[in-house]
């Protein structure tokens, strides 16, 4: 896929900006809100997508590996899985919320019993780890596509 | 000593935690080296077969064990939160059993047959996470997380069965197996979310001691029988599993026969426990329907697989005729149950709780059988490059331990004595013949023609004159006969001592089966 | 009445979808088809989810009031996580028959039982 | 572990039992004796004469190659005599993905029309 004109070129500039704050927010409010890790991610990821149909998948493809974004994949998982793990080891329970309530980062205690920012706990740690893996796996997915349809065009 | 009773009281969470663990830093180990890799994810499937045999032992000696993900018993008995739980009964871990066997030795039986093949630590990835899947969905005690696993099998067993991407043929059966994987498990979702409506609940002994059988509730067991059956490939919704069996590379065929049993199990699971409390409400029993779709099982495989001339799919065709013979015991012997109190039932018409066992123990010496059958075709393969019957012969010179190997699961997989299916076999047989004579007949007849269809592909392909083609042809690796051996060894043992085998593993699954109330016990505070 | 439409809707996406995936001939039509079902159970979950009068379950400064539970929206996300992995994986395998094959008709493929 | 009786226990079956241990012994009786029995024969076999190649009517005997019945040869016979019901199977299984999808569609109707719902 070749890269567009320079209006698309220069729209995807101005709003890849926003996409990316907006899904790093819905990855931050995780537990909060109905969102979290994949949501976030898969906003992340689509305006990674958006870049690439704006410059092509060519300009892409030498800036970003599809190597190195299967490892920030795994590396994600494992994110995961070694909280998780923590539990067994800080909570006693595998998943088990040991930061909740601890008063610390991320273990705070809200003011008017409700949640807050701060309060998640272990959630905002795996919410993190779960976007990580899906922002890489999905532009993964993605680019890989674009690159599988790219060989098809210079067949034809 | 502590840090062993922690790992202890951690197993269910582990058994699934290690095999994850293992899958995502396989990519990390394998850029470091090739045979490190292999032996990681070998060790990595022993500790977990070693943590899944503890368990069930703890199991079946003392009651099901449940584990709460992040919290504690009470404040779920409580109903203040809702949580994953995992709910280990004997036929969870009966089932758990049969899973990590089989992908342990298809972990050893992959060292030496896709030595020369790229793309390996994708493989051994998606080995190890469809692992985590299929125990996933026996150990779980939640619908929801059930389909969750059941997806996470689907997926990665698409990929794997898809793995020789240069094969068109593989490529399709992939594709048949997604779609049918995807369309069975959103019914799978619709049948929970039609349960979870009524009830507010997702957890299996929560619904199962809530349940009053209403109009919806029928929809969603007729939906979960469907959509389970069709993964598990009963006729006639069995035609994406030679397919799939087939053009997956043998060491995957292997893995999704477990694959496909835990659908069976999860069938089972909800016939027997989530509608355990009301199952002797409906007028016609779903027992009868479960004995007839696994006659037509039976009579359709044996038939289709006497015409095939490809060795992997002929053997595909006698695993649907297997699967047959669990639907048959199973099924007898709830119909026997559904009729009246269960507990009268079984003092007054003991061969139920027989059929029950049988259908049980046929699991695992199907899973064992085939699986063998499997890996000794994946052998053929790696040695001549061909599939076809038709042009193989005369094998035997040069591959003798393959042909030992064949010879014992062709006497196991058609029910000869001494071999471990002839236990499970003799145990259908004679108690399906005290709730009808036919069906029994049916069972021998379809047992009879498996022998007939194997002796055939023994004939065709290992005896015979010697080919000039085949001259050089050089006998399996290794660790394919390591992994060949393990399971002929298993199959003999099964085979010699049925008795430890039922008394031992099969009873506990069978009674977990009867008695859903075992399975309620957490709720009441009993644990 | 008004509360039915979205069960009547749900019904009506299943059965759409089921009639894309059995009678279209189009690989490409019958995956949009099963996303199409997958449309309607994932409506299913989300209608069950709502109660009447309550908020929607958004803890950023919530105002005062009862609060839906988020059970069945968790659920739904989730399908959806595992919607997008499954379509992904068959919009590849498809890219690879037609790599094959050169078309994506439905009947060439198969007939190994003939 | 366990004790030597509940290693060799023969399992019931509702009608009877069953013993793969007895079944050995019995088999090992049997074949000794089937062996005894083939001692008493009259070893005139001999190796590298007319008497080791095959007799086709006096026909010459063809390559080795060709001698091999191939595996849909076999059971010619019954597939035969069973025709109706495999062409019948055979024009059942398509290997078409949307056929798969009506079977379980119609599996499923079978089934609410068997518990009552419809």
């Amino acid at each position: 896929m070749k890269g567009m004109s320079i209006i698309v070129k220069t729209i995807a500039n101005f709003t890849f900006p926003f996409i990316l704050i907006y899904g790093l927010y819905v990855i931050a409010h995780g537990h909060l809100t109905p969102g979290g890790g994949f949501q976030g991610g898969a906003v992340v990821a689509s305006g990674l997508g958006l870049m690439l149909v704006a410059y092509g998948s060519e300009w892409i493809s030498k800036r970003i590996k599809e190597h190195d974004l299967s490892l920030l994949e795994s590396l994600g998982a494992l994110a995961f899985i070694g909280v998780a793990f923590c539990g067994i080891i800080f909570g006693g329970v595998f998943f088990s919320n040991f930061l909740v309530g601890t008063g610390n980062l991320f273990g705070g205690i809200p003011l008017n019993g409700a949640a807050d920012i701060n309060s998640g706990g272990t959630l905002p740690l795996m919410n993190f780890a779960v976007g990580m893996k899906v922002i890489a796996g999905l532009f993964a997915i993605i680019l890989v596509m674009a690159l599988a349809t790219l060989k098809k065009e210079d067949a034809i | 000593m502590n840090g062993l009773e922690t790992i202890m009281n951690h197993a269910p969470a582990l058994i699934i935690a290690i095999p994850l663990l293992g899958a995502f830093l396989t990519p990390l180990i394998s850029r470091v080296n090739e045979k490190l890799r292999n032996v990681f994810v070998i060790c990595i499937l022993g500790i977990t077969a070693l943590l899944m045999f503890v368990l069930a032992s703890e199991v079946f000696t003392s009651g099901p064990v449940t584990y709460v993900f992040g919290s504690n018993l009470q404040a779920v008995q409580q109903n203040t939160v809702i949580r994953i739980l995992f709910e280990v009964d004997g036929l969870s871990a009966f089932m758990g059993i049969i899973s990590i066997i089989l992908a342990f030795v298809a972990s050893i039986y992959s060292w030496g047959f896709l030595e020369k093949e790229t793309g390996l630590d994708k493989y051994y990835t998606l080995l190890l996470l469809m692992t985590a899947g299929m125990l996933g969905m026996v150990l779980t005690g939640d619908l929801f997380n059930f389909f969750v696993f059941l997806e996470i099998t689907s997926i990665a067993s698409t990929a794997l069965i898809a793995f020789w991407t240069n094969k068109e043929k593989a490529i399709e059966a992939g594709f048949k197996y997604i779609v049918v994987s995807t369309i069975g498990a959103l019914f799978i979702l619709f049948a929970l979310a039609l349960l979870y409506g009524q009830y507010d609940a997702l957890n299996i002994a929560k619904l199962a001691n809530s349940i009053t059988f209403t109009f919806l509730d029928k929809i969603a067991l007729i939906l979960f029988i469907t959509a389970l059956a069709m993964k598990g490939g009963i006729v006639p919704m069995h035609m994406w599993l030679p397919d799939a069996y087939s053009r997956a590379p043998a060491s995957i065929s292997l893995v999704l026969v477990a694959a496909t049993q835990a659908s069976i199990y999860g069938v089972f699971r909800v016939v027997f426990t989530l509608y355990g409390n009301v199952i002797s409400l409906p007028q016609i029993s779903i027992g009868w329907i479960l004995v007839i779709l696994g006659l037509i099982t039976m009579l359709v495989g044996v038939i289709m697989a006497m015409i095939q001339t490809d060795f992997k799919r002929l053997i595909s065709y006698g695993a649907v005729a297997e699967l047959g013979y669990m639907f048959l015991g199973v099924g007898t012997g709830l119909t026997v149950i559904a009729n009246s109190n269960p507990q009268i039932t079984l003092i007054s018409q003991p061969f139920a709780f027989e059929a029950i066992k049988g259908g049980i123990f046929h699991i695992i010496n199907d899973a064992l059988d085939v699986g063998l059958l499997f890996m000794v075709a994946g052998a053929v393969y790696l040695a001549t490059k061909e599939t076809s019957i038709n042009k193989l012969g005369g094998l035997a010179r040069n591959m003798k331990y393959t042909t030992i190997f064949f010879i014992i699961g062709l006497l196991a997989i058609s029910g000869l004595p001494p071999m471990n299916g002839f236990a499970s076999k003799l145990l259908i047989y004679e108690s399906t013949f005290q709730l009808n004579p036919i069906l029994s007949i049916i069972a021998i007849l379809s047992s009879i023609m498996l022998l007939a269809i194997f002796v055939k592909i023994f004939q065709s392909v290992f005896l015979g004159p010697k080919i000039p083609k085949f001259d050089k042809v050089k006998e399996a690796p290794k660790s394919m006969l390591l992994a060949m051996g393990i399971v002929a060894a298993i199959i003999i043992f099964f085979g010699l001592f049925p008795d430890l085998i039922i008394t031992n593993i099969v009873e506990p699954a069978a009674n977990a089966l009867i008695h859903n109330e075992q399975y309620l016990q957490w709720l009441i505070g009993g644990v | 009445m008004i509360a039915n439409i979205p069960f009547i809707a749900v019904a009506l996406l299943v059965i759409v979808g089921l009639y894309a995936v059995i009678f279209r001939k189009n690989l490409i039509k019958m995956i949009i088809g099963i996303t199409i079902i997958e449309s309607g159970v994932n409506l299913f979950l989300i209608t069950l989810g709502y109660r009447e009068g309550s908020i929607a379950p958004i803890y950023t400064s919530a105002p005062e009031g009862v609060m839906a539970y988020p059970v069945p929206q968790a659920l739904t996300l989730t399908s959806i996580v595992i919607g997008v992995a499954v379509l992904a994986l068959m919009l590849s395998l498809v890219i690879q028959l037609y790599r094959h094959k050169k078309t994506l008709d439905v009947r060439k493929f198969g007939g190994d039982d003939q | 572990m366990w004790s030597l009786e509940e290693i060799f226990a023969s399992f019931n079956t509702g009608n009877g039992f069953w013993n793969p241990i007895l079944w050995v012994i019995a088999f090992i009786v049997i074949f000794l004796i089937v062996y005894i029995i083939r001692g008493f024969g009259n070893n005139a076999y001999k190796k590298g004469t007319s008497q080791t190649q095959a007799f086709l009517s006096g026909n010459k005997e063809y390559e080795k190659t060709q001698m091999h019945v191939k595996g849909s040869n076999l059971y010619w016979g019954w597939t035969e005599s069973m025709k109706w019901i495999i062409d019948l199977l055979k024009t059942i299984h398509t290997g078409n993905v949307s056929d798969y999808i009506l079977w379980f569609v119609v599996i499923m109707g079978i089934l609410f029309i068997t518990v009552g719902l419809i």
